[in-house]
């Protein structure tokens, strides 16, 4: 019972916070809202810690229903929420990241006068994720799929009164409603197959069959075109970039650490489905990589700082898939809480950056930080650090088993993931080079202006920057000494599919070791050179900001992918739209039915002239009549 | 007894609202009967028990030689229907409150009339009687549209008029062929007429004049053409009782009329006429997307949305039935609340295109709040109600083919495009000239939204009540229709 | 018989006042006689009384007929009073010649014999040539009436033919001699009889206007004073179809496939051709004529598809017409005297100046047009529903593809009514007219809502 | 035999003055070749044994129709030739119409015959009397209604007929 | 010696219809109103001759009588017709019909 409560608690509080500030958005004063939204997701947390404390993980998962949502015959909807580890594992994320994220927020967001409204966005996205993640089947997950996307929508058009930002608001919520059509698709197909939609009833069913199965094949692809939408994979990834138009907190809770994991918790999530479906596994694991690689790449050649992450955001969401299309469930979610922690950290110091220089992203204009913002820089730095993959921090120890599971799954894989891995480091050193070392390259009245975030914005940073070094600890592999606390926490979850898949060898230590090294030579190599170019030569930065080689024209220009898109989708829509409207509609169907009427009235008109007004002519239509009417009744 | 007193009663007050004279007791007037309409439409659910057929029923002889009665009652669907009705006519009138229209008197009589047919043709349970009722809805309809209405109304309000009118004869002559078919001595009683005897040829036929007439008023491409004229030329009142209620008279027909009768045809062409709905739906959806004038654009939107809804009353899965019948309500809800918040943008604008707006939200965030609340439910965020109908929709098309489901979810990708794009740039941006002086929302003004929203969630959150109310005749229809 | 003696008696009475110079009485007398025979019209209900040798039959048909055509005309002069004010010449001739036609017109209702017919047919015809000219000046009256006549005269001939060919086939006049030379017949009639058949069709076809013997009907009805053209679009009308179908009924039912083609031609192309020709009419009074012509082709439907049905069918769409007919005319009588014109453009903006007159005449348009729940609705929908048992669904398509079109025209009065702006003054209209368009607006949504008062009967 | 000639010359008579009546250039001798034609008929009600008839054909139609029209030549001053005769076409297609009617009608009347041709000697029923009696017993309400016929064509002709400012 | 038994029924019908059509084809080619009323004379007279025809051959004297309402009505008819036609004149000076047509479309 208590259990019971304490879960229907967890999304009650953002939601009760939403309701709260959205009803009272002009009378609540900033201070009570300052309290009552980070506060509201506390109580959230705390709820959670309860649960999480109170959860073993051998126990079954637990169901618990709030009431019956739809229910027609066999589609039974309850709205219920299921706990088990992954989602507790989701629900500390979602609340922990949350809270610290509100709490950074107050500080980073107290001057603008949509304070009140921001909150209640956010307490929303909160109660959105929540039900995302709690639900118990796949339409209540739905409910959250779309919720986020809905807030996404309205907090990257935070800002409305800049049209920009709300076409970038407009386009993630519609790139992601063309994922969330294949989502639906998908549960289409479950229901037709399975009669359910319900996570146990499914994965039960699912069970038995025969891997390689075509409808699975066709959910799990349908699905899976959800999660491309959701997290930002090729080809419906460039929504991301764009959302960076909103607050950077925003950027850092929605876009980083929570709303876009989204499609690697569906997919783990629903982890028998794929791992039955070794089709679907290779084109999410091609998807992934493609992805990882594509967006390291453009990351390498943006100047905007929030851009950079954005497409680092894209690539690490890649390495994710990648880890799921190995087999690596758990260690795609464990990736995804490190990359939580520090994604959130580097974006929260880009934003404490940012609020230093009074709105400036371009890192050309940086430079030399480091002493203004010292604690920014330090937590940054860690960062970066554990994003690049670099020992002992936590991105290093999730990396490394995902590359690992590659390299089981494939050494062709491995290698690019390791390149992918090089270009992160590469373009994560550049950006911390750019912006925090050398001179400051902004204006004087900037470098007036530099000072350090206040507390309420630091701390947080403090808070994720532990996180993201010490993340690793959760499941530190055997091969450190470590117990693999995530994976046994998580092994319910993924138990089944683990009898199911194929048991490759696992990897002798010492190959191990050797992979670990050589990525981490590469990952140090890429930071030196990274460190010489920008830090010690300068180089890669000219003052014209001409792009000198292809590779960086193509790069800055992002590949052209929205070009591209803008030639091959869009401008293909409009055109058909205006020849829809002004040929198919105004000069077709309704020049037909004008064209009836009008062919009435024309007949009318012509008809009429038979009425001569000539008795004459009259009489000899009449004759005619009679003659007519008697010959063909009586003489035929 | 109280069907007939729903019927009745718009029917004394529209009389009696011609009688007066000063126009805010008239207001007072109109806008008290409609609600204790709608109170009498509560005490119809109160008594409504669920899963029994045709209740409350009212039943007389007319033309008992003819096999006319006049027999009226309420299943689930009728009843939901006329709930929707009773529900949207009193902000219908509210929201008219803020128009000075030329001879009010006639204006709201003429409405009540209308709430009068419609609620009629939602609860005849005789063949003749929803014809009778069909063509009643035409007159005040032309009448509402035609002398309250826009620039270039003559034209357009006429086209649609002789468009539905003729479309509707067609389906008269059916209702007479069946007549002769059904088991003697003949009648127009709804049972007698399932019951009808048709040759496979016969059904073809009638099918086909039913599904004409139907398609005419819902509208289903490619006989939508009248629509998007008539809601851009039509006074707000009148686009709202256009497009919120009048045009389920068309599925709610094919529900309860065509699909029982012609089943055979049904099975038969019925993909043929699944062919044009879905077609419809990106048709519509995608010339939705270029339009400036934010009426024609919910009507182009309204033909992708009943579009939707046609094809899963075509495909007879209980899932797409069901979710026809609650999307009928959501979407008379929406497009309501749409057209509302149109007409209280050109109010205070004096336009409706698009690219001339902008930045409302900034002086009148309350109106940009309750349009995201409406328009969230018209793009079926799960949670509104137009998720609910949308996936029940959807399903049941899925389970009939998977590709149709697919083509017609792309309403979910494009109604999101063009709405949010006609909201933000009405709402969203900077303010310009014509939006620089804009008040927010007075109080009558919630006072009409604030019902749709609440219906907006209720039917979102907790969908169970209405499904729960139709299920047992959404399953009975299906049985007759299989 | 008393019905014809009454009205008889009534026109010479009327003559007789205007001899003694009692002008005003006149009209009051004339309704007072019109509600005195149609009481004894009335009385005569269930008494199928034959008089004198058959010729004269009073059976429920005829006593129903009869009563609508002096209600037609009751109605017609009703409105009179408002249509001769100040004339300073006398009318007891008009009004006299007027009842005259319908006791014509109530004898082609209750003939039982062929000469009865041709008597009534003149009777009739003859009267409506002198009342089609009775605006002697006008020279568009007399041009109405030399077609008229012209025509007439021409078609009568064929008419006499059909009855002669007729009596030289079957040797007598009498309908019930007729009917037992049909019966011998045993299928195969002799061709003389055929022509004489057809012909007498045309003859009365002629009178109902039905293509291709309408042609006189546009002009005749423009061009004649509108009063009578009332009269003649609602009494000749109905006098005439009737007689149609009392021939039919008592001699050929038995050879209903001979005929039934090619009525169901000229039924079909009557009401294309009447719709399709109303559609581009700027005038009130020219649209109403091609209206009725196409309402000829509605009711052919009755005969075509005769039945058990079909006389109340006929019995409730001639009501209906006649009633919404008249009330049309009524309005148009009040727009050509404020306007001198009938133009639609006359009409602009009564909606807002007169709204009972403008609501008077939106009902008998929309129920000319045939909706629901107006008389004409219930109307249409019985002829339907005849034809449709008789398998005639293609006609019925045609007939609805017709009404359709109709409401191209019917609508025009009405969008120039309520939706144009005002062209000028308000009509100016007494209490009495006014009470009388109101009192013929709620006839027809009484017929259409309690048709049964009426279904029943026959 | 005899009655047979007078059959034909009636016949030829009356055929060749209706076609005159068309030819005729001047209404006054279309009237003439109508009174002719009008004998003509008369002779052959006669032929008929119809001898009463013949006398009142005469009497009206000879007597009073044609007297008619003769003093509306007269009046209107109509004795001249048509001011423009209808086109030749239109004429040509006149005759065809009418040739086309004759040969429909002479088809309709193919294969007719009269089965009992009784003797006329036996009943007298083209004598006065005969019809005297059938009219006032048989046919009395139509002879009674053909007053009102006449009254009304007789109110009408002075309505028409009068020179005097009418209503509208 | 009777003219019943020395000349076919079938000679006055051939006789009558060829009257008769002369009539028609003189409403048709005539442009005077009153020349076309004598043509419509012709016709009526066919008719009368045809039905004394039959008459006679049937024995049967309805057919007369009928004549004689035919001539009662052809008396009337002329009566009004002759009217209208000096109505005519009197306001148009012609009795050309074809110049009578105002009234058309």
């Amino acid at each position: 019972m208590m259990m019971n409560a304490i879960v229907f608690l967890i999304p009650l509080f953002p939601l009760l916070g939403f309701l709260v500030l959205g009803a009272g958005i002009r009378v609540i004063p900033r201070k009570v809202t300052a309290l009552l939204a980070p506060g509201m997701i506390l109580l959230s947390l705390i709820s959670t810690l309860v649960l999480f404390i109170g959860f073993h993980p051998s126990t079954a998962s637990q169901v618990h229903q709030l009431f019956s949502w739809i229910r027609i015959g066999p589609l039974d909807i309850p709205f219920a929420f299921l706990i088990d580890p992954l989602s507790i594992l989701m629900l500390l994320i979602v609340t922990g990241i949350g809270f610290v994220i509100h709490v950074y927020s107050v500080g980073y967001m107290k001057e603008d006068p949509g304070f009140n409204r921001f909150f209640s966005y956010m307490n929303l996205f909160v109660f959105s994720m929540l039900l995302l993640v709690m639900g118990a089947n796949y339409p209540v997950m739905f409910i959250g799929w779309e919720g986020v996307g809905l807030c996404s929508y309205l907090l990257i058009g935070f800002w409305f009164k800049n049209h920009e930002f709300n076409n970038a608001a407009k386009k993630a919520f519609i790139m992601n409603r063309i994922g969330d059509l294949g989502f639906l698709m998908g549960m289409f197909l479950i229901f037709t197959t399975f009669h359910s939609l319900d996570y146990q009833v499914v994965f039960d069913h699912a069970r038995g069959m025969t891997p390689g199965n075509p409808v699975l094949a066709g959910i799990t692809l349908l699905l899976f075109i959800g999660a491309a939408g959701k997290s930002a994979q090729i080809p419906l990834y460039t929504w991301l970039p764009d959302a960076m138009a909103g607050p950077t907190p925003v950027s850092a809770l929605i876009h980083a650490a929570t709303m876009v994991t989204a499609g690697i918790y569906m997919v783990a999530r629903s982890n028998i489905l794929y791992i039955l479906s070794p089709a679907t596994m290779a084109v999410i694991g091609i998807t992934g990589l493609a992805t990882a690689l594509l967006a390291a790449f453009i990351a390498i050649f943006q100047n905007d700082i929030k851009k950079i992450l954005a497409y680092s955001t894209i690539s690490q969401l890649g390495y994710m898939f990648v880890g799921l299309s190995a087999g690596a469930f758990t260690g795609a979610m464990f990736h995804l809480t490190t990359h939580a922690f520090f994604k959130a950290l580097l974006f929260l110091g880009a934003g404490s950056v940012i609020h230093a220089l009074g709105g400036e992203q371009d890192i050309r204009k940086m430079g030399g930080l480091k002493q203004a913002m010292p604690k920014t820089y330090r937590t940054f730095m860690a960062a970066t650090v554990a994003i690049a993959g670099i020992p002992p921090l936590s991105g290093f120890f999730s990396k490394d088993e995902i590359l690992a599971k590659a390299f089981e799954y494939s050494p062709l894989l491995w290698v690019f993931a390791v390149a992918g891995s090089l270009m992160t480091a590469f373009y994560m050193f550049r950006l911390l080079f750019l912006t925090f070392s050398g001179d400051f390259r902004g204006t004087e009245a900037k470098r007036a202006h530099l000072h350090e975030s206040p507390a309420v914005m630091t701390i947080p940073l403090v808070i994720l920057a532990i996180l993201a070094t010490f993340g690793g600890l959760i499941n530190l592999p055997a091969l450190f000494g470590g117990n693999a606390g995530l994976e046994y926490f998580l092994e319910p979850v993924f138990a089944a599919s683990g009898s199911v898949a194929a048991h490759g060898t696992p990897l002798p230590p010492a190959t191990q070791w050797l992979l670990m090294g050589v990525t981490l030579a590469g990952v140090l190599a890429m930071a030196a050179w990274a460190w010489k170019r920008y830090t010690a030569q300068h180089r890669g930065l000219l003052p014209d900001d001409a792009p000198r080689t292809f590779a960086e024209r193509v790069g800055r220009n992002k590949i052209y992918i929205d070009e591209l898109y803008q030639l091959v989708v869009v401008r293909p829509l409009m055109w058909l739209s205006k020849f829809f409207y002004e040929i198919v509609e105004l000069r077709f169907i309704d020049r037909i039915v004008n064209g009836v009427g009008s062919l009435v009235v024309r007949t009318g008109n012509t008809v009429r002239y038979i009425q001569t007004g000539n008795v004459g002519f009259y009489m000899f239509v009449m004759i005619l009549g009679i003659i007519l009417i008697l010959f063909f009744n009586i003489l035929i | 007894m109280l069907t007939i007193i729903l019927i009745l009663f718009p029917l004394a007050l529209s009389l009696a609202t011609l009688l007066l004279k000063k126009e805010q007791a008239l207001r007072f007037f109109v806008l008290g009967g409609a609600l204790i309409e709608f109170g009498i439409m509560v005490a119809a659910f109160v008594q409504y028990r669920t899963s029994c057929h045709c209740q409350l029923l009212f039943r007389a002889g007319w033309l008992t030689n003819m096999g006319i009665s006049l027999k009226f009652g309420m299943d689930g669907i009728s009843l939901l229907l006329v709930a929707l009705t009773t529900f949207l006519v009193p902000i219908i009138i509210l929201s008219s409150f803020s128009h000075t229209y030329r001879r009010p008197a006639t204006f709201y009589s003429l409405l009540l009339f209308m709430e009068m047919a419609l609620v009629g043709v939602f609860t005849a349970f005789d063949g003749m009687m929803f014809y009778i009722f069909w063509e009643m809805a035409l007159i005040p309809a032309y009448f509402i549209c035609a002398v309250w209405g826009g620039n270039d109304r003559i034209r357009i309000t006429f086209k649609f008029f002789i468009y539905t009118f003729a479309g509707s004869l067609l389906m008269l002559v059916a209702l007479i062929y069946l007549y002769f078919s059904t088991p003697f001595p003949h009648s127009y009683d709804i049972q007698d007429l399932y019951a009808a005897v048709l040759t496979p040829g016969e059904q073809t036929w009638i099918f086909l004049a039913f599904f004409v007439a139907f398609a005419v008023k819902i509208p289903v491409f490619p006989f939508h053409t009248w629509q998007p004229d008539t809601y851009t030329e039509s006074p707000a009142a009148g686009s709202m009782l256009l497009a919120g209620i009048m045009l389920k008279m068309g599925i709610y027909g094919m529900i309860r009329w065509m699909l029982p009768i012609c089943h055979v045809a049904v099975h038969r062409w019925g993909p043929a006429a699944l062919v044009l709905a879905v077609a419809g739906i990106v048709y519509a959806s995608v010339i939705a997307l270029r339009q400036k004038d934010m009426k024609r654009l919910v009507a182009y939107s309204s033909i992708a949305h009943v579009g939707l809804i046609a094809a899963g009353v075509l495909v007879l899965t209980i899932h797409a039935m069901q979710g026809a019948v609650i999307q009928m309500v959501s979407h008379g809800i929406n497009i309501v609340g749409l057209f509302l918040v149109i007409d209280l943008v050109e109010q205070r604008t004096k336009t409706r295109n698009i690219t001339d707006l902008g930045g409302l939200a900034l002086k009148a965030p309350r109106l940009a709040i309750f349009f995201m609340l409406i328009l969230l439910g018209s793009i079926a965020l799960p949670l509104t109600n137009g998720f609910v109908g949308e996936f029940l929709l959807l399903l049941g098309i899925f389970e009939y083919s998977a590709l149709f489901s697919a083509i017609a979810g792309v309403t979910v990708i494009f109604s999101a495009v063009y709405m949010l794009w006609m909201y933000q740039r009405t709402m969203l941006g900077p303010a310009n000239d014509i939006t620089a002086e804009v008040r927010d929302l007075s109080r009558v003004e919630m006072a009409a939204l604030i019902p749709l929203i609440i219906m907006i969630f209720w039917i979102g959150i907790a969908p169970g009540f209405f499904l729960d109310t139709a299920l047992p005749d959404v399953m009975t229809i299906l049985s007759y229709a299989r | 018989m008393s019905t014809i003696t009454s009205i008889t008696l009534l026109g010479i009475l009327v003559l007789f006042l205007g001899a003694m110079k009692k002008q005003t009485w006149l009209l009051p007398l004339i309704l007072a006689g019109l509600v005195i025979s149609m009481v004894l019209t009335v009385m005569d209900w269930n008494s199928f009384h034959s008089w004198y040798n058959g010729m004269l039959i009073v059976d429920n048909t005829a006593v129903a007929f009869s009563t609508v055509l002096i209600f037609s005309t009751f109605l017609i002069f009703s409105l009179a009073a408002h249509y001769y004010r100040g004339v300073q010449r006398p009318l007891e001739d008009i009004y006299g010649v007027m009842i005259f036609a319908l006791a014509g017109a109530v004898m082609m209702t209750s003939y039982g014999n062929l000469i009865m017919l041709f008597l009534g047919i003149e009777t009739l015809s003859i009267a409506l040539y002198v009342l089609a000219g009775s605006h002697k000046e006008a020279i568009v009256s007399n041009e109405a009436t030399l077609k008229y006549f012209l025509l007439g005269s021409f078609l009568s001939g064929f008419l006499l033919f059909g009855i002669a060919l007729i009596y030289g086939s079957s040797g007598s006049f009498d309908l019930h001699r007729i009917s037992l030379f049909v019966a011998s017949c045993a299928g195969t009639y002799p061709p003389m009889f055929l022509a004489g058949l057809f012909l007498l069709i045309i003859g009365l076809s002629f009178k109902i206007a039905i293509v291709p013997f309408h042609f006189w009907a546009p002009d005749v009805y423009e061009g004649t004073p509108t009063l009578l053209t009332a009269f003649m679009a609602t009494v000749v009308k109905t006098a005439s179809i009737v007689a149609m179908y009392r021939f039919f009924t008592h001699t050929f039912n038995g050879i209903h496939g001979v005929w039934e083609t090619t009525i169901w031609i000229l039924a079909a192309i009557t009401i294309l051709l009447g719709n399709f020709t109303g559609v581009y009419q700027p005038n009130l009074k020219r649209m109403l004529a091609y209206s009725s012509i196409s309402h000829s082709g509605y009711m052919l439907l009755a005969i075509v598809s005769f039945g058990a049905m079909s006389d109340n069918a006929l019995l409730l769409y001639s009501l209906s017409y006649s009633i919404a007919t008249i009330s049309a005319f009524g309005i148009l009588i009040l727009v050509r005297e404020a306007h001198g014109n009938d133009f639609f453009s006359s009409m602009n903006g009564i909606g807002r100046t007169n709204p009972l007159e403008a609501f008077c005449l939106t009902v008998s348009m929309l129920s000319l047009a045939g909706i629901p729940p107006l008389a004409g609705f219930m109307a249409k929908y019985y002829l339907f529903t005849t034809a449709i048992e008789k398998g005639m669904v293609w006609l019925v398509i045609i007939a609805i593809a017709g009404s359709a079109i109709s409401i191209t025209y019917y609508f025009k009065p009405i969008i120039a009514m309520y939706l144009r702006e005002n062209a000028g003054e308000p009509l100016k209209v007494e209490w009495a007219y006014k009470v009388h368009l109101a009192f013929m607006t709620l006839a027809l949504i009484i017929i259409g809502l309690a048709p049964f008062l009426l279904i029943g009967l026959l | 035999m005899f009655t047979q000639y007078i059959f034909y010359f009636l016949t030829v008579m009356a055929l060749f003055s209706a076609v005159m009546v068309l030819v005729s250039k001047k209404p006054i001798h279309s009237v003439l070749f109508l009174t002719l034609t009008f004998f003509a008929i008369a002779g052959h009600y006669v032929l008929l044994n119809a001898q009463f008839l013949a006398v009142v054909h005469v009497i009206v139609y000879a007597g009073a129709i044609m007297v008619l029209f003769l003093f509306t030549v007269m009046l209107l001053n109509l004795n001249k030739d048509e001011r423009s005769p209808k086109p030749l076409w239109v004429k040509i297609m006149a005759i065809m119409a009418g040739a086309m009617l004759l040969l429909t009608l002479i088809g309709v009347f193919r294969g007719y015959d009269i089965k009992t041709v009784n003797d006329p000697l036996t009943t007298q029923i083209g004598l006065v009397k005969e019809l005297g009696r059938i009219l006032y017993h048989d046919y009395l309400i139509p002879f009674e209604l053909s007053s009102v016929l006449f009254l009304t064509a007789m109110v009408g002709a002075v309505l028409l007929g009068k020179k005097e400012q009418i209503n509208k | 010696m009777s003219t019943l038994s020395a000349i076919p029924i079938s000679y006055y019908l051939v006789f009558c219809s060829i009257l008769f059509c002369i009539g028609v084809t003189g409403v048709l080619i005539k442009r005077n109103a009153l020349l076309i009323l004598m043509s419509v004379e012709l016709m009526i007279n066919s008719i009368n001759l045809l039905l004394a025809a039959f008459s006679a051959y049937t024995n049967d004297p309805a057919g007369q009588i009928f004549v004689f309402f035919i001539m009662v009505v052809a008396a009337a008819e002329v009566a009004i017709g002759l009217a209208i036609v000096v109505l005519i004149y009197r306001t148009t000076h012609s009795i050309d019909i074809d110049v009578l047509n105002k009234l058309k479309w």
